[in-house]
């Protein structure tokens, strides 16, 4: 047998047009303050914060097995270390978010060490506790406003990095460029998130991932590192949730425990949006972010009948559809716009049939 | 030859049922030991305690000159445990091909690149190389038996554990599987292997232990021990 | 008229095909047993006769009446029982509550009773409290057809019974099966085992890749004819 | 004309706050057909906040930057004002707000509570309530009618006004001491709490026979039937929030009669609006018509909005241009069905003057009617002589 | 002194607590199913209840046992129709249903009955009490408490001593098997659903005339009802009801400190034992 008769492949046709539409659409999504409205620019920092939120829920729950029913927690906490370094340390906004993610992170490890030693229901139950137990806990500083909560100070919006530059060179008003600078930052985050999950899942890490989610005991006996698996797929998650929850309430300027730790705002629907985008894949939670914004602008007029209706189609999605919209999709055309799979390929590329399916 | 495994007075419980009852042996490098006894005897149990997916109550694991007793499962694959399981236990999700990728690069510590072409190997001896691309979910039996075999040798392991892979093949099937088994065997791996089907044990393995009751009841030459009295009543059920 | 037969019957996993036309008959009081190799469909069969893989009504016939879409449950009320590969005990039950829930639907009267299955395999008597899990795999396995019995089940499936079983307790179990026909239940084995098959079997099948290759009774079958229809005449 | 002038009007008409918003359709329809009469060119914007903070706060924005509003105006608790208002003085547009006390919506809003040096005033917010010093004038005046042994016991959830509320410094507490009342106060508990046993305990060893507190309907349910389970009968009890409509003391039963509580705004309030000319009972008896429900104080307050808004805009030369609207709230000086609005500051501390205006506040009762039905009914003018009494106030057992 | 009040008023409530959480554990022991929307039925029980006593002018116990048989047939009926359709391994597809049901029952709730919040009347038991020597303690505390022993007596009788409960715990470990023992396991889940339902109903009469209720408390409810079934240990019914107390008192004793805590107590009670005992004080040997 000769050593170099096979070769790997991950790349399909779709995912290379789908990388050069993907520059073309950043181009665009960086340069759209100079020529988009602000309401549109608004909604655009809307889907691109949720649609983190949802990159990292998928991450843990669609890869990692983690159900997770607690992230508002890092939501929430990220969101408040920004306010408390903000109002009490003059920590600056911007600054302030990378505060955020570092102190989720920090929240992360008591958490973790807890939920770790629970499995399936318990988990998501206890990771939803740990939240309860954070707001309650938050709800107690008082500096910050308590059960009452707080706004950020003008000056410390106002004065935000880069705040400034973008108002005179935009010629817009504080409030319009404080919009710019957090849709560029949501813009990032979410290019980074995107971009991250996918190269980590393309590592051997990933793979490992993946084999935990199937079998936990066999992978372990194959030398993967279970423990170590969960903690970075946890750890990175609460980072980068505790980022984009600093993120939305920096925009929003007003934080309140009850709003910062929505179970419903972030993570019934960021689960709802995983779960119709289709849970498991980087397309899913994108298709997802968009269905789910749809159906709000659409349907937010309606008061409850838009809940209704959005519990109904998650209801309606699991039980006909479990792989959600992109599963359907990819299911009809075989796309994969983030191919992950290795495939072993001959390289001369005749006996191609003798590596492709056979069934017994 | 030198032990690369040693159980010095190993028991485990469970509740009040003891499934491995004070058992000490050795196994010198190279060699192939084959392991039978009733249902029940205890010899999976045994397996899961030297390779820590169980813990053991009481005693002392010593692989490769070093205690292993507390080490976690994933850190003696790392150093050359490897273990085929009695109901195979597939990644459902990943392909054939790329099961063995995680065996062989976390297995090992390997980078992928390094890896792909002894998976390709490992792959093509154990006859795989068919449905490299397929999803393990959708193996059928003796493919998964062969996973199983095909995944635990891409850790490269120096002690190989086998779990009744040869239970539930016919004649013909088995005749394969043996060869491979020999053929890793000559390589140098030292194997443990569970067996119910005789004679393919006994056509490979040098040495023959006999479990039961979580007891060893006899361990030497598999001629002199199967044809030993007491394992002829207790396992064979001939009477005399 | 034949106590059981399926006619044509196919089945599929998905899009995969693992039955092409199976027929297969049993008469009253009849033991007929199904060999083939690894994945030739033999579990497939069992599981479409006792309703876990619902047919068209046409495919499956007992008494004459068509039974095929029904599902495992009446099926089962009908007298079809069925010990499934791998012993399947209910682990959170004892043994005499595993036992019981052989009649949980099908009450009837007949041979078979708690009594009866215990003076079948007296072990199980000792054990009766104990969870089924905490048997061995022999003693599990006598569960599992004690439980089946329990129902007096006019047809018994039993799938591959001797698998994973040490020789003394597959002697054990096949010597049980005498004791079963005497009570007038007709039994359809599966097995790799085709001695152990050929030993208790009125007739058998021979079956490869989702076909019924041979039939017959033992005596007339000659080894190279099993042979042949378990690996393909080419082989 | 041109383009019209649009209003945006954010309240909370769905979830567990939807009972403020009861009067909202109503009063729209009625300052929509006023401005189709006068040929005014104004369009009002409604949005919902849903009771929750943060849609309360994205809906704000819409309205402002998808629907390009001039004026915002907004009411009904802290949780709906304070996001809004926020929201809306960051994009520097006009905003007035009520039925909030002004402390939890003015100090609620600085990003440090704690520390009074760092508040600062709002360019282009208006509120108009009443405060914490009304409230406590009014209790103690309804307290002193009866014979106590003047200690008072507090309930204060940890939201934002139980905090603004309960503040030993900012708070009640002070007010009260000041008045001869000592109030015990055994910390903020949390929203939908099932068990009072602690608080009772502290009462009762404190042998208080006031009780007092700003207690959302749920909690305050669950504590008056503990009290009366656990051997806890107060002579008066004197809260905020949770008998504010009559479906929520019709739920207590017999338990419900003689509760107190403050009242803003009543059907016999001698006040008539300054844009239907209707006086309160005239107003009240419209909604009831128009509904079938029975008037509660809401009512008035949503119509005061559209009063004030309606004025200020007339008064403007271009509403289009915010600083002028803004100056143009400042210097609003109108009787309306709840009082006379006016930002000048009166009763109002300098930090918060310019953005405060105070309306009048009574004390009430409800009386159980044969019928099972309650009648709020007026039994302290102390702080508002303009507003006849119906009553004397009456103690519970 | 105060300290036992505080305790046995914390028993007491633990009662409430259990009730929430015996349904739950009954449905999450047999099905493994993860009910999110628990709370929201134990709320739509309530408003069930109030109809009843409104239109029909019936007293709460009286309309709590008519209820008791339609809300049986809801839980039937949602068990057959969706519940079933999710059941399996993956514990995410009926953690997911559950949780769109929770958010389409709160809302239905609110266009149908409005946000505002309610109460069960219930008479003179409302402030009825006992005085036991320092301690008094109200009938309807007490009345719940009583009903929560009952309900797991008759919950432990069903399971462990009937024909029913062998199915339901032969059916919990393995459907496909029980099936072959003419066990209609979609049947056996839609009656467990059922008889939680009604286990439901009785939660639902106490926290309704306790206390005012609205469609959005549930989930609130639900947290505590989860942390009783968790800390019993899984399928555990007198676990669920210990775990019910222990949170019930942790929340006591936690406000008598200091009302801040009441809540957190409770959820802290939770956390602690479950670092000590990760699958709950009463775990059942096989999972
Ligand atoms: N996790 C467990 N909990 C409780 N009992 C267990 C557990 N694992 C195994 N046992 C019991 O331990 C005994 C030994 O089991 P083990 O699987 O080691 O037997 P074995 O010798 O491999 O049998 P077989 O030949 O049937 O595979 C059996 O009685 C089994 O029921
Ligand atoms: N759940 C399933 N999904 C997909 N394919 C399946 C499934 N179960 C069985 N098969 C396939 O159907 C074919 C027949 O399987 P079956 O289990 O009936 O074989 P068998 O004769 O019982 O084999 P064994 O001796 O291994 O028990 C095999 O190719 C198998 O891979
Ligand atoms: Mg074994
Ligand atoms: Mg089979």
């Amino acid at each position: 047998m000769a050593r170099s008769s096979y070769k790997v492949t991950t790349r399909t046709g779709a995912s290379q047009i789908a990388a050069l539409v993907a520059a073309v659409l950043l181009v665009a999504a960086i340069a759209l303050p100079t020529f988009a409205s602000r309401s549109l620019i608004q909604d655009m920092f809307f889907i691109l914060t949720m649609l983190t939120l949802a990159q990292f829920w998928n991450l843990l729950a669609g890869y990692g097995g983690l159900v997770s029913v607690g992230q508002q927690a890092f939501v929430g906490f990220g969101a408040y270390m920004l306010f408390g370094g903000a109002i009490l340390w003059g920590v600056d906004p911007v600054a302030g978010l990378l505060l955020a993610g570092v102190a989720a992170l920090v929240l992360a490890v008591p958490t973790a060490f807890f939920a770790f030693r629970l499995h399936g229901a318990y988990f998501a139950i206890g990771t939803w506790v740990v939240a309860e137990v954070v707001r309650l806990s938050v709800a107690q500083w008082k500096a910050v406003g308590g059960g009452t909560g707080t706004s950020l100070p003008r000056d410390a919006r106002d004065l935000m990095w880069g705040v400034q530059w973008i108002e005179s060179a935009f010629e817009v008003r504080s409030s319009e460029a404080r919009d710019i600078l957090t849709y560029w930052l949501a813009l990032a985050l979410t290019v980074a998130t995107i971009g991250g999950v996918y190269w980590f899942l393309r590592t051997k890490r990933g793979l490992a991932l993946a084999a935990l989610r199937d079998n936990v005991e066999a992978a372990r006996s194959v030398g993967v590192d279970s423990e170590r698996m969960k903690w970075i797929v946890f750890l990175v998650a609460a980072f980068g949730t505790g980022i984009a929850g600093a993120l939305i309430f920096l925009q929003n300027g007003r934080i309140s425990p009850d709003s910062a730790f929505s179970v419903i705002d972030w993570t019934a629907f960021v689960i709802f949006i995983v779960v119709i985008g289709g849970i498991g894949t980087i397309e899913g939670p994108i298709v997802g972010v968009l269905v789910f914004f749809a159906l709000q602008t659409l349907l937010a007029d309606y008061g409850s009948w838009y809940l209704m209706i959005l519990g109904a189609l998650g209801i309606a999605v699991m039980l006909f559809s479990p792989g959600g919209l992109w599963g359907i999709i990819s299911d009809r055309t075989g796309l994969r716009l983030f191919p992950i799979q290795r495939r072993l390929e001959r390289r001369d590329g005749l006996q191609q049939k003798e590596v492709e399916e056979e069934r017994p | 030859m030198p032990a690369i495994l040693s159980l010095k007075d190993v028991s485990k419980s469970f509740g009040a049922l003891t499934v491995t009852d004070s058992v000490t042996f050795d196994v010198p490098e190279g060699q192939a030991l084959g392991i039978i006894g009733p249902n029940g005897a205890g010899k999976s149990t045994l397996f899961n305690l030297i390779t820590g997916n169980l813990s053991a109550d009481k005693g002392r694991i010593e692989y490769d000159g070093r205690d292993v007793t507390k080490v976690p499962p994933m850190q003696r694959c790392l150093s050359g445990i490897g273990r085929s399981f009695q109901i195979p236990q597939p990644f459902d999700r990943l392909t054939v091909f790329e099961t063995l990728l995680v065996s062989a690069t976390h297995g090992r510590g390997a980078p992928e690149r390094e890896v792909e072409d002894d998976c390709a190997a490992i792959l093509e001896r154990t006859e795989l190389i068919g449905v490299a691309n397929r999803p393990s979910g959708t193996l059928t039996l003796l493919q998964r038996k062969r996973l199983e075999l095909a995944r635990a040798m891409a850790t490269r392991p120096k002690l190989l554990l086998l779990d009744e892979i040869a239970g539930g093949l016919t004649e013909g099937e088995c005749i394969a599987l043996v060869e491979t088994i020999r053929a890793i065997h000559a390589e140098g791996v030292t194997i443990i292997w569970i067996e119910h089907v005789l004679h393919a044990l006994t056509s490979v393995v040098e040495r023959l232990l006999v479990l039961d009751f979580g007891k060893i009841i006899g361990i030497g030459d598999p001629d002199e021990i199967m044809a030993s009295r007491e394992v002829r009543e207790i396992y064979l059920g001939i009477e005399i | 008229m034949a106590l059981l037969e399926t006619r044509d019957l196919t089945a599929f996993y998905g899009d995969f095909q693992a039955l092409f036309g199976v027929d297969l008959t049993l008469q009253e009081g009849e033991t007929v047993a199904v060999i083939g190799a690894n994945g030739a469909g033999k579990t497939t069969l069992m599981r479409s006769v006792s309703g876990l893989i619902r047919q068209t009504p046409g495919m499956v016939r007992l008494d004459g009446r068509e039974i095929g879409a029904l599902p495992a449950d009446e099926i089962m009320a009908q007298g079809v029982a069925m010990v499934p590969e791998g012993r399947k005990l209910f682990p959170s039950l004892s043994v005499e509550e595993n036992l019981l829930m052989g009649r949980h639907r099908r009450k009837v009267n007949g041979p078979w009773s708690l009594d009866s299955v215990y003076r079948l395999f007296p072990i199980l008597k000792e054990r009766r409290n104990q969870p089924g899990t905490a048997l061995s795999g022999g003693q599990q396995q006598m569960v599992s057809i004690g439980r089946a019995l329990m129902s007096n089940p006019r047809v018994l499936l039993c799938d591959e019974i001797s698998l994973g079983l040490a020789p003394v307790v597959i002697r054990d179990i096949y010597a049980a099966f005498p004791r079963i026909r005497e009570t007038g239940a007709s039994v359809i084995v599966v097995e790799q085992d085709i001695g152990q098959a050929m030993k208790v079997a009125d007739r058998v099948y021979c079956m490869m890749e989702g076909r019924v290759t041979l039939s017959g009774r033992p005596d007339e079958l000659s080894r190279e004819a099993i042979h042949d229809a378990y690996f393909g005449a080419a082989a | 004309q041109g383009a019209p002038i649009r209003i945006g009007y954010v309240s909370p008409q769905t979830g567990p706050l939807a009972g403020f918003a009861e009067a909202d359709a109503f009063t729209i329809e009625a300052f929509n057909r006023i401005a189709a009469d006068q040929g005014w060119n104004i369009e009002v914007i409604v949005k919902d906040s849903q009771s929750n903070p943060n849609r309360a706060a994205d809906v704000a924005q819409e309205a402002i930057i998808d629907d390009g509003i001039h004026l915002m105006l907004v009411a009904s608790t802290p949780e709906t004002t304070n996001p809004v208002t926020t929201v809306a003085e960051s994009e520097g547009i006009p905003t007035i707000s009520t039925m909030a006390p002004w402390q939890p919506w003015f100090i609620g809003q600085q990003g440090n509570p704690g520390d009074p040096g760092s508040w600062r005033p709002f360019d282009y917010s208006y509120h108009y309530f009443w405060g914490l010093e009304d409230v406590i004038a009014v209790f103690t005046n309804m307290w002193d009618q009866l014979d106590t042994n003047k200690v008072v016991a507090g309930l204060f959830p940890n939201d934002a006004d139980g905090n603004a509320w309960g503040d030993p410094n900012t708070g009640v507490a002070p007010g009260f001491a000041e008045d001869g009342y000592e109030t015990v106060d055994p910390g903020r508990y949390q929203n939908l709490t099932d068990d009072f046993t602690a608080q009772i305990n502290a009462f009762k060893q404190a042998n208080a026979d006031i009780v007092t507190g700003v207690v959302i309907p749920p909690d305050f349910t669950t504590f008056r039937n503990q009290a009366s389970q656990q051997g806890f009968n107060p002579k008066a009890i004197t809260v905020a929030k949770a008998i504010l409509f009559p479906q929520s003391v019709e739920t207590l039963g017999e338990a419900g009669h003689n509760l107190s509580s403050e009242v803003w705004w009543s059907a016999n309030h001698p006040f008539t609006s300054s844009l239907t000319g209707q006086s309160s009972s005239e107003l009240a008896a419209a909604f009831t018509e128009a509904t079938g429900r029975p008037w509660t104080q809401p009512i008035g307050f949503i119509h005061s909005l559209f009063e004030v808004a309606a004025d200020v805009i007339q008064r403007t030369e271009d509403p289009t241009d915010p600083d002028g609207l803004a100056e143009a709230i400042a210097a609003t000086n109108l009787d309306t069905i709840v009082g006379h609005v006016e930002w000048n500051g009166e009763g109002v501390p300098d930090f918060a003057a310019q953005n405060v205006c105070k309306t009048p506040l009574v004390g009430g009762q409800w009386r159980r009617q044969d019928d099972g039905s309650f009648e709020l009914v007026v039994v302290d003018n102390q702080t508002a002589p303009q507003i006849p009494t119906q009553g004397e106030m009456q103690p519970l057992s | 002194m105060i300290w036992i009040d505080t305790i046995v008023q914390g028993i007491l409530l633990g009662g409430l607590y259990a009730l929430f959480a015996l349904g739950l554990s009954l449905v999450f022991g047999i099905m493994r199913l993860v009910n999110l929307a628990h709370g929201d039925l134990i709320v739509l029980a309530a408003y069930l209840i109030l109809v009843l006593v409104t239109l029909l002018g019936l007293g709460p116990f009286m309309a709590a046992l008519l209820a008791a048989p339609i809300m049986f047939g809801i839980g039937w009926a949602l068990q057959r129709l969706v519940l079933n359709r999710v059941l399996g391994p993956d514990i995410l597809p009926p953690l997911l249903v559950t949780f769109g049901l929770s958010v389409l029952l709160q809302n239905a709730l609110q266009e149908a009955f409005s946000a505002d919040s309610r109460r069960i009347p219930a008479g003179w038991l409302e402030t009825s009490s006992v005085s036991l020597g320092p301690v008094s303690l109200g009938l309807m505390p007490l009345l719940t408490f009583a009903s929560a022993i009952l309900v797991t007596l008759a919950l432990q009788w069903l399971f462990y001593r009937t024909a029913l409960g062998r199915a339901f715990r032969a059916t919990s470990d393995d459907p496909t098997t029980a099936s072959l023992m003419g066990v209609k396991p979609e049947a056996i889940f839609a009656k467990a659903t059922g008889i939680a339902m009604v286990v439901v109903t009785i939660a639902a009469l106490y926290l309704g005339t306790r206390a005012n209720f609205d469609p959005t408390i549930g989930p609130a409810r639900l947290i505590y009802a989860f942390e009783a079934v968790i800390i019993g240990g899984l399928g555990s019914l007198w676990g669920t009801l210990a775990g019910g107390v222990i949170i019930g008192v942790a929340q006591t004793v936690g406000a008598q400190i200091n009302p801040e805590w009441q809540i957190l107590a409770g959820h802290v009670a939770f956390l602690v034992v479950l670092l000590v005992r990760p699958r709950g004080l009463f775990p059942r040997a096989f999972d």
